[in-house]
């Protein structure tokens, strides 16, 4: 079982990234888990979701305390400081940053496995909007590979309609540029 | 071919009600009920489901307008939680009492105050007397299924008495998970269209919600509890039918892990999973724990439930919901009375957790067990224990 | 011409002549000798005949009308709670909407009506009124408005009249009885836009009997207020309630009108109008009221008639 | 404890329903009447029917044999006075009426 918490601020669509993966995993045959932090959070607070997938089916109902990934949407969280709470010394986090991999372990305290994308341009230059949820995907498929990239066209297009190829285009790109520091 | 999708719990159970086929729907929105109305609005708006979808102006006409309406001989559902359960309270007697087979799906909330959005059982456990037939969920595909069954029960004219189906709000109706949707044709099948075994038609006219004379109430009382504790065989006959059906077999009462147990966990609603994995855990330590989780709330199965805890073996009862002044939750109480009835000697010790969204982790499930164990080993009562009370 | 105005043109008029011998509501009753109330009920239900589904709110025309087993409704009927006649009845009605509409039931112009007290209607049941008039639901709604909580013992209501004397507004040193004036309830049901609102006196049979025959033709809601003397609890003469009701009337206390899509229509005339003493006069509950307070009285029905020709006025722009 | 009135709860019907209309047509209420009853003296009856309309009781019936006039039934008539009051030709008042013939014609058994 693979379990990732996702970091967004209300509005950039954590809870999206989240339900798409688990879509996804479901589509492959897999079992997962979505789920929001249940809060009273609005547009701009800080938020986590949730994620599992497995290849049983899954028997918990409690948050993920101890991630094996962790996906930072949004880079003014990284000085938050708990954005690695909990996450495993051999799990990764994936983080979307401009800047490179001291500058990202030193804002947060990480020392393992990073994976640095710049999604926000992306996502500008892809979608016209700094809204990174889909784009983060694709950071997150390359640096964790529990699904196949494939899977994910599916829920996209059922969840963006028309705006569907964007997000995929801006995805598939965020998959390419991921550089991941070990 | 059933389809299996991910598909987010509250979704499954408007769902569920689409393929029942509901004829109204009546509603009020309250976190955490909001998307099964949402969806159910939204099924209604694109003509999936040919319902009236009354969106009234409180829990309290919610149900009131699905008395009116199941009256009227329309399959009638609606949905609610918390403070909007509470506010139905009064009318959640009459439904029953002029024997209405309503279902409800209860996205269990803690209760105010302090007001809270988050999870607990205090909602349900202040209705367990309104004489519905009463169902706790464990996961998205249970819900859904358990949906389907409560209008044929419901509507059962051997019951003829209303069902809430029980679902933990956020841990279950905000969570995706997969999800085996049944084909239309499948449920169509299974659940017949709805024939009222009485309504309100000027062909025939009938007076119901009289004035209960002295005379009469006492009787009136019987007949209702009666329906309700007689309504037993028809559940496991629905339950065993859906089995035969889909594949998918619902039992009163479920066990896991219990025949060789020295101890067991007592559950009821999604807790339920998070304790099979620890059970899991503990055993793999070498620990010989198993799980008792209770599906079917009201009736109460008695004997089902006896038959699974076996003989003297300590039981460690999870309550989510407190009974104020009471020396034991709701749920450990009545099980207690029940042993005693029965002169069953087995130790139960009794926690009350997860209350208003709290978390319980396996590592809260594991010290229960501990202390539970080293309790029923001295042997002398334990108080309910409050857990993860910050002193 | 509205689409209230159209419905109403083709309801076949009820004249001495042609006096409705059905009775939806049975002999045998319990309520009190002489009730304006049950009266008002039975002149409404012999109106609108036996094609309906009735729905009555807690209260005495439930009690008297209900006592296991003996009920007085030869229409189906159900009652459930207090508070939510309305939410029930637009319950009944959705459900037959969509019972008719899948081809489950025939649609046989079936009308879902609601029967509450002033109570039910003014006080705990508003919002569930106000709710199932706002989604536009087709059913009559009828209030029965006797001042009080006459089935609990005539405590005060937002519908009990100034200076009336109940059980929890007594006269006394620092007390004229009731503190405040009558909720306008005809005009709060008018405000929510629906088709038809109308009031209505039991002495004035004719006119009753007619604006429930309208009040039934018109599509979507239709809300009916009806003054029903409580000779029991205004301390009156059991012989009295008609006499009450006609002086209600002739006073301009409670005017007879209808609001048939937002127009104003006084369906009676008071152009002689008695003194408002005449009418608190004859009743008990009024009879610590000094001069003073009848003025006060006075003042205020003379400044709610202007009120009303002005709505009149202002809503029939083309007349005169 | 008498157990007058009181049915078994193997009897009720659905929800304690009642499935049978206007049972109430049994229960006499005319001996809520105290001493009197209200006569009409057909002679001077114009056959308004304000008697039969304004009954809160339903007392006052057409008369089958007789067109224009009506007829009252002492098993309903609770003996208000609203049709004594009411009449506008006096044509009814009050008679004194003894125990035993009070309840008069009774049509509503």
């Amino acid at each position: 079982m693979i379990e990732v918490r996702f970091h967004g601020r209300g509005g950039q669509g954590a809870v999206t990234s989240a339900e798409l993966m688990a879509q996804a995993a479901i589509a492959e045959g897999k079992y997962a888990q979505a789920f929001p932090s249940f809060g009273p959070e609005r547009r701009g607070a800080p938020l986590q979701a949730f994620l599992r997938i497995s290849d049983e089916q899954i028997r918990l109902r409690e948050k993920i305390y101890e991630p094996d990934v962790v996906v930072v949407l949004d880079p003014s969280l990284l000085a938050t400081g708990n954005v690695n709470a909990g996450l495993k010394p051999d799990g990764v986090l994936v983080v979307n940053s401009a800047k490179n991999v001291e500058a990202v372990r030193g804002e947060c305290q990480f020392n393992g496995r990073t994976a640095i994308v710049d999604a926000s341009k992306i996502a500008e230059e892809e979608l016209g909007v700094p809204i990174t949820n889909t784009t983060m995907l694709g950071a997150l498929l390359k640096a964790a590979g529990h699904v196949d990239l494939k899977a994910i066209e599916k829920p996209l297009a059922a969840r963006f309609g028309r705006i569907a190829e964007k997000n995929l285009r801006a995805l598939k790109r965020a998959y390419e540029e991921t550089v991941i520091e070990e | 071919m059933a389809q299996r999708v991910g598909l987010e719990c509250s979704l499954a159970v408007s769902e569920a009600v689409k393929l029942a086929n509901a004829d109204v729907i009546a509603a009020y929105p309250i976190t955490p009920q909001t998307h099964i109305v949402e969806h159910l609005s939204e099924l209604v708006a694109s003509g999936e489901l040919d319902a009236e979808f009354v969106p009234v102006e409180s829990e309290h006409s919610a149900m009131s307008a699905c008395v009116g309406s199941s009256a009227a001989g329309a399959r009638t559902f609606t949905s609610s939680s918390s403070q909007g359960l509470a506010l139905m309270h009064e009318i959640l007697y009459i439904a029953s009492a002029l024997r209405l087979p309503i279902v409800m799906v209860v996205a269990n909330r803690a209760l105010s105050g302090p007001i809270s959005i988050w999870n607990d059982h205090g909602d349900i456990m202040s209705e367990r007397d309104i004489n519905w037939v009463q169902f706790f969920a464990e996961n998205g595909q249970e819900v859904l299924d358990l949906t389907i069954t409560a209008f044929k029960i419901a509507e059962d004219h051997r019951v003829t008495l209303p069902v809430i189906v029980n679902m933990d709000g956020f841990i279950l109706t905000h969570v995706i998970e997969p999800i085996e949707m049944p084909e239309q044709n499948e449920v169509d099948a299974y659940l017949p269209p709805f024939v009222p075994a009485q309504k309100l038609d000027p062909a025939k006219p009938i007076s119901m919600g009289m004035v209960g004379v002295p005379e009469v109430y006492t009787e009136a009382r019987k007949a209702c509890v009666d329906a309700l504790e007689k309504s037993y065989p028809f559940i496991v006959e629905h339950w065993n039918d859906f089995a035969a059906q889909f594949g998918r077999h619902y039992k009163p009462i479920e066990c896991y892990k219990t025949d060789d147990a020295e101890a067991l966990f007592v559950t009821m609603g999604s807790l339920s999973e998070t304790a099979m994995t620890t059970v899991d855990e503990l055993r793999a330590a070498g620990q010989k724990v198993g799980l008792v989780h209770i599906r079917l709330w009201r009736p109460f199965p008695t004997d089902d439930f006896l038959a699974a805890i076996g003989e003297s073996k300590p039981l460690m009862v999870l309550d989510r919901a407190l009974s104020p002044g009471c020396n034991a939750g709701p749920v450990a109480t009545e099980l207690r009375a029940l042993l005693y009835a029965k002169g069953k000697t087995h130790y139960v010790a009794n926690f009350v957790a997860g209350l208003g969204g709290r978390d319980v982790t396996r590592a809260d499930f594991k010290s229960m067990m501990a202390k539970t164990l080293s309790a029923a080993k001295s042997g002398a009562p334990m108080p309910y224990e409050m857990v993860g009370v910050k002193e | 011409m509205s689409k209230a105005a159209e419905a109403i043109k083709n309801v076949e008029k009820i004249s001495p002549k042609n006096m409705p011998l059905v009775e939806p509501l049975s002999r045998g009753h319990r309520a009190c000798q002489g009730c304006g109330e049950v009266l008002a009920l039975r002149q409404v239900l012999k109106a609108v005949g036996k094609q309906v589904i009735a729905c009555s709110a807690t209260g005495c025309m439930e009690i008297i009308s209900s006592p296991y087993p003996q009920t007085a409704w030869e229409v189906p009927w159900i009652h459930v709670a207090f508070e939510n006649v309305a939410a029930v009845a637009s319950g009944v009605e959705a459900g037959r909407k969509a019972l008719i509409r899948k081809g489950r039931i025939q649609d046989d112009n079936t009308k879902v009506m609601a029967f509450a007290g002033d109570g039910a209607t003014a006080d705990i049941g508003l919002q569930a009124l106000s709710g199932a008039m706002e989604r536009g639901h087709d059913f009559v709604y009828v209030c029965l408005d006797n001042e009080a909580y006459m089935n609990t013992g005539i405590q005060r209501s937002s519908s009990t009249p100034y200076g009336a004397m109940t059980t929890t507004s007594p006269p006394g040193a620092k007390s004229k009885g009731q503190s405040t004036w009558k909720k306008n309830m005809p005009l709060i049901a008018a405000a929510h836009g629906i088709p038809y609102v109308a009031t209505a006196s039991p002495a004035f049979h004719l006119d009753l009997m007619n604006k429930a025959r309208k009040a039934a033709a018109v599509p979507g809601p239709a809300y009916l207020h009806i003054y029903s003397p409580c000779p029991t609890g205004w301390r009156c003469g059991p012989d009295t309630a008609i006499e009450a009701s006609r002086l209600v009337v002739q006073t301009r206390v409670f005017p007879l009108f209808e609001v048939i899509d937002g127009r104003y229509v006084l369906t009676r005339d008071i152009t002689k109008p008695k003194p408002v003493a005449d009418y608190l006069k004859s009743q008990r509950r009024f009879a610590h009221l000094k001069d003073e307070d009848i003025e006060f009285i006075q003042k205020r029905v003379d400044e709610e008639w202007e009120r009303l020709l002005n709505l009149v006025k202002a809503t029939n722009p083309e007349a005169k | 404890m008498a157990d007058e009135g009181m049915v078994s709860w193997k009897s009720l019907a659905l929800g304690c329903a009642m499935v049978e209309p206007g049972t109430s047509k049994r229960f006499n209420t005319g001996d809520w009447r105290s001493r009197r009853r209200p006569v009409t003296d057909r002679e001077k009856c114009i056959k308004c029917g304000l008697c039969y309309i304004l009954c809160p009781d339903m007392a006052f019936s057409p008369d089958p044999n007789a067109e224009g006039y009506y007829n009252w039934d002492g098993y309903y008539c609770k003996g208000c006075g609203i049709c004594v009051k009411e009449c506008p030709k006096d044509a009814i008042s009050w008679q004194e009426e003894k125990e035993e013939d009070k309840y008069g014609p009774a049509c509503g058994a």
